[in-house]
């Protein structure tokens, strides 16, 4: 019986159906993968690129970054400060939701798309110090106009730059490779 | 070459011989008293094959329904709600769960004990049940595995116990007994489930020439299209006999490596050197127990086993019993001693918390079981050879190597040197879940007996082949032909 | 490019931090232990639990009775939390590597999401010290805001234990490199040292003679708990009285 | 199958492999991002992650510690000492670092409401663990909230409005005092379960008697040599406990000078007596005797004429009625004799008897023979805060019983009750929740829901402590005099109303001769003018020109305090020669028990509701979240009670059921019993949680007014029910109970 079976997936019609299965099996794992990869809803399609163009330093909107643990969002006066001189702001569809709550005064809901888990402590601080730029880890945001990851945050990740930035300096990598450094 | 007890089964048997003769001497040996090889397959098949009665299909869903519920639903619950559903606290960190994993252990072990050792020395008597025996091991190994997963707290995670690549530049600690667990115990569940299939090969292959349908597909698959030819065989016994050998060390080293759980943590009643040997003893004693219980069941239900099954088997088991139970009493004492003698103060404390703490019941239960009622029944040879008899000391046994590991684990660990977190352990979600361990288990041998040849036909055979009444002038003797 | 597993640092004997206790002045007001639990993010478990031996306290204050009444006498409070080994029973036994030694700070660290729950460490413990997350204890709304955003919340099925506050120490040393210069003794300390209106604890660096704690561990008959296990616990008690 | 299974189907395969593994490892995006709002204007100090320190005042007691809070993204993280605060230094106790439950406290008062009264202020689940409990929904505005204190205000006659408020004496108090000088309404009745167990006004009336005039006398611990203590617990609550603490700290502090010795007399050992090197378990009610005997035999000892003080106590009588050995007194008395630096203290359940005063007297005398006022470990009178001019005590239940006879009597009209809970406080005897009938309106200004806003018929909530304005005076502890300032550390989390903000409004609306009495914007208008004097003192550790620059500075530094000491010596001149009654303590109730009920450590008088405080093992059994009796184990034995075992204790006043813990360290004739629990309501952790000793006392006071609290007998009897109690401590490691043998 069994051999019959496979005897039966030789002629081309089972072929086809195998390839079938196969297929529909396949589309649906893909699906499911680009679900995972899609970017999440931002309430303004916040160009990125532009804002570099104008060669605006990234310290300049996320000044948590070089004093403290999180780089953090410019709070809506910041964009204001700039924005309200610019004409476009005032006609520009994209800018629409920016001036509505700005008037409104209600805060926009942004999400930020480079994230580590809750049982990961990570301080930016310590890596602008360690003269690491934006873009290491960020990606080159002269390119994109929502900020995208170029790569996942996992441990590999920050283990191979640490191992790296370490080289054969034993202290330093005692320090970089511990466990305490970042999860406590 | 002829193991030890040829001779004195000769002595033995030329005094038999002269006062009863033949006839007698054949009932009473399997060996002595063969069938031609086909009426004997078909007994077998018959065994096997014949209709499940009412009651088993009873027991069977009784069963099953034990195993849904206590064993499935409460582990979901346990997942669900975590270990607080467990009686476990601080300082009784390992509970239940910890004592049924090294008791299925335990009882794992007669199985390679009787099929594996007792092959290696020819101990002819072993010749019916070693498959019996081997199924314990396996079924026994997957509740250990069961219950030890059980234990864990987020045991969704389990698989990083387990050493594979990843980013992290982590593997599992290798200084953990906890890591060498796991690897001990995956070796033996399958090389002892290898060392179960090869024995099972002719046996299956016989049954598919006498089977039809679906169970003919089932067993040809098994059978791995075996035809007996003399090629065959002698690749068969050169493997049996490979196995044989490897697989004890393993299973010494299983049970070694368990103990060292305990041996190696720093408790006061734990960190003992002779845990090693005194786990593998007991080991042996609740799988011996178990054995002859398994084997008083079988007799007793199924169809012809009165044939296959015999007192002579009940009195050797009884025999190694009786052997074990000593055993296990020296190490226990010597245990004992040691760790009394070693004067650590909260040794002291632990070892007069067992004899007059709330558990002190247990402690003297474990004696009784362990020591007084084996040796009380097992000296006398009539009574080792009634079923029924040694089957009670074996559940006696049981519980007394069960109550063996509770005080080694909850009981021991309530002591420890910082006496402001002494506390009692109290048993919660564990007793169902054990209960389920133990349903999934003769679940699994019941329908193990349905669907393979519980008795080891070829072997059988072969044995009696062996085995013949050979004259010499006016005196008859039993004489054993090797056979490779 | 070394391995880290190679790595071994000379202070293990030492230690690096440490902790000496005045039993003497410990009134065993249990501010320390508040403390701790505010710091911490340490859940409470409620009445049938905490009587079950499943409390979070990471430091636990223990006192004994000597004597019959009338000569009774309460002996001196033992705030007892991690010792923070430098040869720890815990470390070896985890087979997941969830609770390491932190060659860097020299304190035993508990990674909570490499735990599986094996619940080893916390059996091996000497001091039985660790703290097991035996269910998924809820702090009900808005008690959540309190949290303290340096430290993890644990989750369920996972072992935790005192930490010696090492965002505390990874703050103070933050703070001293953006600054360029070493960390100074007493310019932070833990949550319970901090609290302790006794100052019956004090925290700091063993490995710098003039620190206070070192100074303090100079006087005599200190005690640390269970060194015959070779533990080399890093907290020194000072009976007293 | 493998020669027709191309590489195509592989690829296929292998495709099917990844995806798979993909979905199950990562999810969806919905579980992957959080939103973030960011702030509409970023405050410069706070960027993100990082932490802002607040200076405040602990209001979890009456003492005043100054704390600096730790807040992060308008959020209040954690509470720590204030270390230039001169009474705590930088240290806090339990309750101070659990303030922070009270403000995060799931069951809090979500704004103004108008209930009937007796109704529920949230609804409760059975499991206080989950959030399905409903806080109820403010019901009305709180400019309404304004016209019904206006109303008040207005309707009734000045006599028939009374205020009553907590312990401390804060800038609400000086409100209200104002309000009631100026327009003739009753004077605001300060009361609090604390000052009711440290028996304030025995203390300043025993001063008075003895230094001809009243005030707080405060005990130099650290700097003393032999430290007496009759019953004073001064290391848990007892007027200022931290910086007590800090004192025992420096009397124990031996390797710069000699370690100082501590005797403890009481009859249950508490935690404070648990740290005495000498316990003396005497006859609760022969303090004074004993008291008076040292004195006799210490002024024997240091040789000269007999005191007249001391003359008429006679050492062996004073010893077999406390119940102790002569050598025993003899022993102590040389001790007290010849050290350098001795000191007796008065206090706790010594006090609360019917010869309290007696006493207090008897115990303060002990310090002329060592002639310690003023002196380095000495007796002192607290330092007067600023602006104060005389010490004002808060009520003793003396007074309290004629206000709540008032209140009964319908004398008052309209009653406003702020920061006490009297309802779960006063002795059951008091019935203050029946008298509370007797007044037409009721107005709560609770932040919790606690029995008294229970009953009353609106609740006009006040912000937490932690989001409060103000000042608060410290009463004792420190040197100087001090001010211990307020600000809010986080924007109030519910739509609560400043009380202050609320009178003043409430005054305006009301006009006439309230808003004369009250001419003020708002709450912060009001602290600065009574803040401003102050910026003319001297030696204050801060000043400014300005009183912007100067209320800054208030905020930032926690407070004002000065520089210079500011603790008065007791004029002593006569104290030998006064004739001190050595009565004993008649006891109230018949009953073979002395009962001695203490205030619970952890707990205290609102630390009910704070789910860690509970979880905080009481120092001396540690157990958690329950009540317990203590029984002497000889005791225990001879009634056949257990270790959790429910007793049914019985007082002239009322009776409770309660379970037993065998406390090795108590008098075999005396039980004890913490206050604390047995709330009724207050939030989900609290209520219908053991039970409140304060429903056996009956109304007997001593010679000051203040409570004869432990002045009762009270009977036992076993009821056969069980209550595990959950302990901490292991009862096999500490007893030996259930090890085999009985330790």
């Amino acid at each position: 019986m069994i051999k019959r079976f496979f005897d039966w997936l030789r002629q081309p019609l089972g072929l086809i159906a195998v390839g079938i299965v196969f297929l529909t099996l396949f589309s649906f794992a893909a699906y499911g993968l680009y679900t995972t990869q899609q970017p999440p809803e931002q309430p303004v399609q916040f160009p990125h690129k532009t804002h570099v163009a104008f060669g605006i330093q990234c310290l300049y909107c996320h000044p948590g970054a070089a004093t403290g643990p999180a780089a953090g969002i410019p709070s809506q006066a910041k964009c204001w400060g700039c924005h309200n001189q610019i004409v476009k702001t005032q006609t520009s569809l994209l800018l629409a939701p920016l001036k509505e709550a700005v008037i409104s005064g209600k805060p926009l809901e942004w999400v930020p798309v480079a994230q580590v888990p809750d049982f990961v402590q990570f301080n930016h601080r310590a890596h602008i110090a360690a003269g690491q730029n934006c873009e290491n880890c960020h990606g080159d945001m002269s390119k994109v106009t929502i900020a995208e990851n170029p790569q996942v945050f996992n441990m590999g990740f920050c283990l191979d730059c640490h191992k790296k930035v370490a080289g054969d300096d034993h202290e330093k990598l005692v320090k970089l490779v511990d466990c305490g450094t970042c999860h406590y | 070459m002829a193991g030890y007890n040829k001779k004195e089964e000769h002595a033995h048997a030329k005094a038999e011989l002269h006062t009863h003769g033949e006839e007698h001497f054949r009932e009473k040996h399997l060996m002595l008293d063969p069938l031609p090889r086909g009426q004997m397959n078909d007994m077998v098949m018959e065994s096997m094959m014949e209709k499940p009665t009412w009651r088993y299909w009873l027991v069977f869903a009784t069963l099953s329904v034990i195993v849904a519920y206590c064993l499935f639903y409460k582990w979901g619950v346990l997942i669900m709600y975590g270990q607080g559903e467990a009686g476990v606290m601080r300082p009784d960190y390992w509970g239940i769960f910890l004592v049924n994993t090294v008791f299925w252990i335990g009882i794992s072990h007669a199985g390679t004990f009787i099929s594996a050792i007792l092959r290696v020395f020819r101990a002819e008597f072993r010749r019916p049940f070693t498959r019996a025996a081997e199924l314990m091991t396996t079924f026994g190994l997957v509740q250990a595995g069961f219950s030890i997963f059980m234990h864990l707290g987020r045991v969704w995670l389990a698989y990083w116990l387990m050493p594979y690549a990843n980013q992290r530049m982590l593997w599992p600690n290798l200084h953990s007994p906890l890591t060498w667990d796991l690897l001990a115990i995956t070796t033996y569940l399958l090389s002892s489930t290898m060392y179960l299939f090869l024995p099972l090969i002719p046996d299956v292959a016989m049954a598919r020439d006498r089977s039809t349908g679906w169970r003919k597909n089932f067993y040809k698959i098994l059978a791995l299209g075996f035809r007996g030819t003399e090629g065959e065989w002698t690749h068969l016994r050169n493997a049996m006999n490979i196995f044989a050998f490897a697989i004890i060390p393993v299973m010494f080293s299983v049970h070694t490596i368990v103990s060292w759980d305990f041996a190696a943590a720093t408790r006061p009643g734990w960190s003992s050197t002779i845990f090693g040997p005194y786990f593998i003893v007991g080991a042996l004693h609740s799988g011996m127990g178990a054995a002859a219980i398994v084997l008083a069941v079988i007799r007793a239900t199924m169809k012809h086993m009165k044939y296959f099954i015999r007192g002579e088997h009940f009195d050797a088991i009884g025999k190694l019993m009786l052997i074990i139970s000593m055993a296990w009493a020296y190490f226990f004492f010597n245990d004992y001693m040691v760790q009394w003698y070693g004067g650590d103060k909260w040794t002291q404390q632990l070892l007069h918390f067992h004899e007059a703490g709330p558990m002190g019941w247990m402690w003297f239960g474990m004696l009784i079981c362990n020591i007084a009622v084996p040796w009380a029944i097992l000296w006398n040879a009539k009574w080792r050879a009634t079923p029924w008899l040694i089957a009670t000391v074996g559940i006696v046994i049981n519980v007394g190597m069960w109550f063996e590991r509770y005080i080694i684990i909850p009981v021991s660990v309530t002591i420890n040197r910082m006496p402001f977190t002494w506390r009692l352990y109290e048993p919660g979600i564990e007793i169902p879940m054990g209960i389920g361990t133990l349903a999934l288990f003769i679940l699994l041998y019941m329908a193990a007996s349905k669907l393979i040849p519980l008795i080891p036909v070829w072997e059988v055979q072969e044995g009696q082949m062996a085995h013949e009444f050979k004259k010499f002038g006016r005196e008859t003797v039993i004489s054993v032909s090797e056979l490779e | 490019m070394i391995r880290p597993e190679e790595i071994k640092m000379s202070t293990e004997e030492t230690g690096k931090w440490g902790m000496v206790i005045d039993q003497d002045i410990c009134t065993g007001c249990q501010a320390c232990v508040a403390a701790c639990a505010m710091e911490n993010n340490i859940s409470f478990v409620g009445e049938v639990d905490s009587g079950y031996g499943r409390s979070m306290h990471w430091i636990r204050i223990e006192r004994f009775w000597e004597g019959e009444y009338p000569e009774v006498k309460m002996t001196a409070q033992q705030p007892m939390m991690c010792q923070q080994c430098g040869h720890a029973p815990c470390e070896p036994v985890c087979p997941a590597f969830a609770t390491v030694h932190s060659q860097a700070e020299q304190l035993n660290l508990q990674v909570y999401n490499r735990c599986v729950g094996t619940r080893y460490c916390g059996n091996n413990c000497p001091y039985q010290v660790r703290a097991f997350n035996w269910r998924a204890y809820k702090r009900p709304e808005p008690l959540s805001n309190q949290f303290n955003p340096d430290v993890t919340v644990r989750r369920m099925g996972v072992m935790e234990k005192c930490t010696f506050c090492i965002q505390r120490i990874h703050k103070a040393q933050d703070t001293a490199k953006s600054e360029g210069r070493e960390v100074v003794d007493g310019e932070f300390t833990t949550a319970c040292a901090q609290a302790c209106p006794a100052t019956a604890i004090v925290f700091g660096r063993v490995d710098h003679p003039e620190s206070l704690v070192s100074q303090l561990g100079q006087r005599a008959n200190g005690v640390k708990h269970l060194e015959e296990l070779g533990t080399l616990p890093h907290v020194t008690y000072f009976k007293g009285g | 199958m493998s020669d027709n299974f191309s590489r195509r189907d592989f690829l296929k395969l292998a495709g099917v492999g990844a995806a798979t593994t993909a979905i199950l490892t990562g999810c969806g995006p919905a579980s992957r991002y959080v939103k973030r709002e960011p702030y509409m204007l970023m405050p410069e100090y706070n960027y993100n992650g990082q932490s802002t320190y607040y200076a405040t005042t602990c209001r979890e007691c009456a003492a005043g510690c100054g704390l600096v809070v730790r807040t992060s993204q308008g959020r209040a993280i954690k509470a720590e000492g204030n270390a230039n605060h001169p009474l705590n230094l930088g240290k806090t106790c339990a309750r101070g670092q659990a303030t922070l439950h009270g403000l995060y406290n799931p069951n809090r008062i979500r704004g103004p409401i108008k209930h009937s009264r007796g109704d529920r202020l949230y609804e409760t689940a059975a499991d206080p663990f989950n959030d399905e409990f409903k806080d109820l929904d403010s019901n009305m505005s709180w400019d309404d909230a304004t016209q019904t204190v206006a109303d008040a205000l207005k309707k009734y006659k000045p006599e028939e409005i009374a205020f009553l408020m907590g312990t401390t004496s804060d800038h609400l108090f000086d409100l209200l005092t104002d309000l009631s000088t100026q327009t003739g309404i009753n004077a605001p009745l300060r009361f609090g379960v604390l000052s009711m167990f440290e028996s304030r006004a025995t203390l300043s009336k025993a001063a008075e008697n003895l230094f001809g005039e009243a005030g707080l006398p405060f005990f130099d611990v650290g700097g003393a040599q032999v430290v007496f203590s009759f019953g004073a617990n001064f290391l848990e609550t007892w007027l200022s406990p931290v910086s007590y603490t800090r004192g025992f700290a420096g009397l124990r502090e031996a390797h710069t000078k000699k370690r100082g010795t501590f005797v403890q007399f009481e009859s249950r050992m508490s935690s404070t007596a648990g740290k005495a090197d000498e316990w003396m378990p005497i006859r609760p009610g022969t303090e004074a005797l004993v008291a008076l005997a040292i004195g006799r035999l210490a002024s024997e000892l240091r040789g000269g004429p007999l005191p007249r003080a001391f003359s008429d106590v006679e050492p062996a009588d004073a010893a077999s009625k406390a119940g102790i050995k002569l050598e025993t007194l003899q022993h102590l008395a040389e001790m007290f004799a010849n050290s350098a630096g001795a000191l007796a203290i008065p206090g706790g359940t010594a006090l609360g008897q019917s010869n309290g005063l007696a006493v207090a007297e008897a115990v303060l005398a002990l310090n002329a023979i060592a002639n310690n006022f003023g002196k380095p470990g000495g007796v002192f009178f607290s330092a007067l805060a600023p602006n104060q001019k005389e010490y004002q005590r808060p009520a003793s239940v003396k007074e309290m019983q004629e206000f709540v006879q008032k209140m009964a009597d319908g004398k008052f009209k309209a009653l406003f009750i702020h920061g006490v809970n009297p309802a779960f406080e006063l002795p059951a005897s008091l019935d203050f929740k029946n008298a509370l009938k007797g007044v037409e309106q009721v107005i709560s200004f609770a932040t919790f829901p606690d029995e008294t806003a229970l009953e009353s018929d609106y609740v006009f909530p006040d912000h937490h402590g932690l989001e409060s304005w103000g000042y608060q005076r410290v009463a004792t502890g420190s040197a100087q005099p001090v001010l211990s300032g307020l600000q809010p550390v986080v924007s109030p989390f519910y739509a609560t109303r400043a009380t202050v903000d609320l009178l003043i409004a409430a005054a305006q609306l009301a006009g006439g001769k309230f808003s004369e009495a009250l001419p003020f914007k708002d709450e912060v208008e009001f602290l600065q003018s009574k803040i401003a004097p102050l910026m003319n003192e001297t030696d204050g550790f801060f000043s400014a020109a300005d009183i912007n620059t100067f209320s800054a500075y208030f905020q930032q530094y926690g407070g004002w305090w000065k520089t210079t000491e500011g603790r008065a010596v007791p004029n002593t001149a006569d104290v030998l020669n006064l004739n001190l009654s050595g009565t004993e303590a008649e006891f109230a109730g018949e009953g073979e028990f002395f009962f001695v009920p203490f205030v619970s450590p952890t707990l205290a008088e609102a630390g009910a509701n704070k789910p860690w405080l509970q979880e905080l093992p009481d120092p001396t059994t540690t157990v958690m979240w329950n009540t317990w009796v203590e029984i002497n184990p000889e005791t225990a034995h001879e009634l056949g009670l257990e270790n959790d075992d429910v007793v049914k204790i019985t007082s002239e006043a009322g009776v409770l059921e309660v379970p037993v813990y065998r406390y090795p360290a108590i008098r075999p004739d005396t039980i004890a019993m913490p206050f604390g629990q047995g709330h009724t309501a207050y939030g989900r952790y609290a209520e219908n949680r053991g039970v409140n000793p304060a429903d056996l006392l009956g109304q007997h006071f001593n010679e000051a007014g203040d409570l004869a609290f432990a002045g009762m007998k009270v009977k036992i009897e076993k009821t056969g029910k069980k209550k595990p109690l959950s302990r901490l401590e292991s009862i096999m490691g500490v007893y030996g109970v259930g090890l085999g043998e009985e330790h």
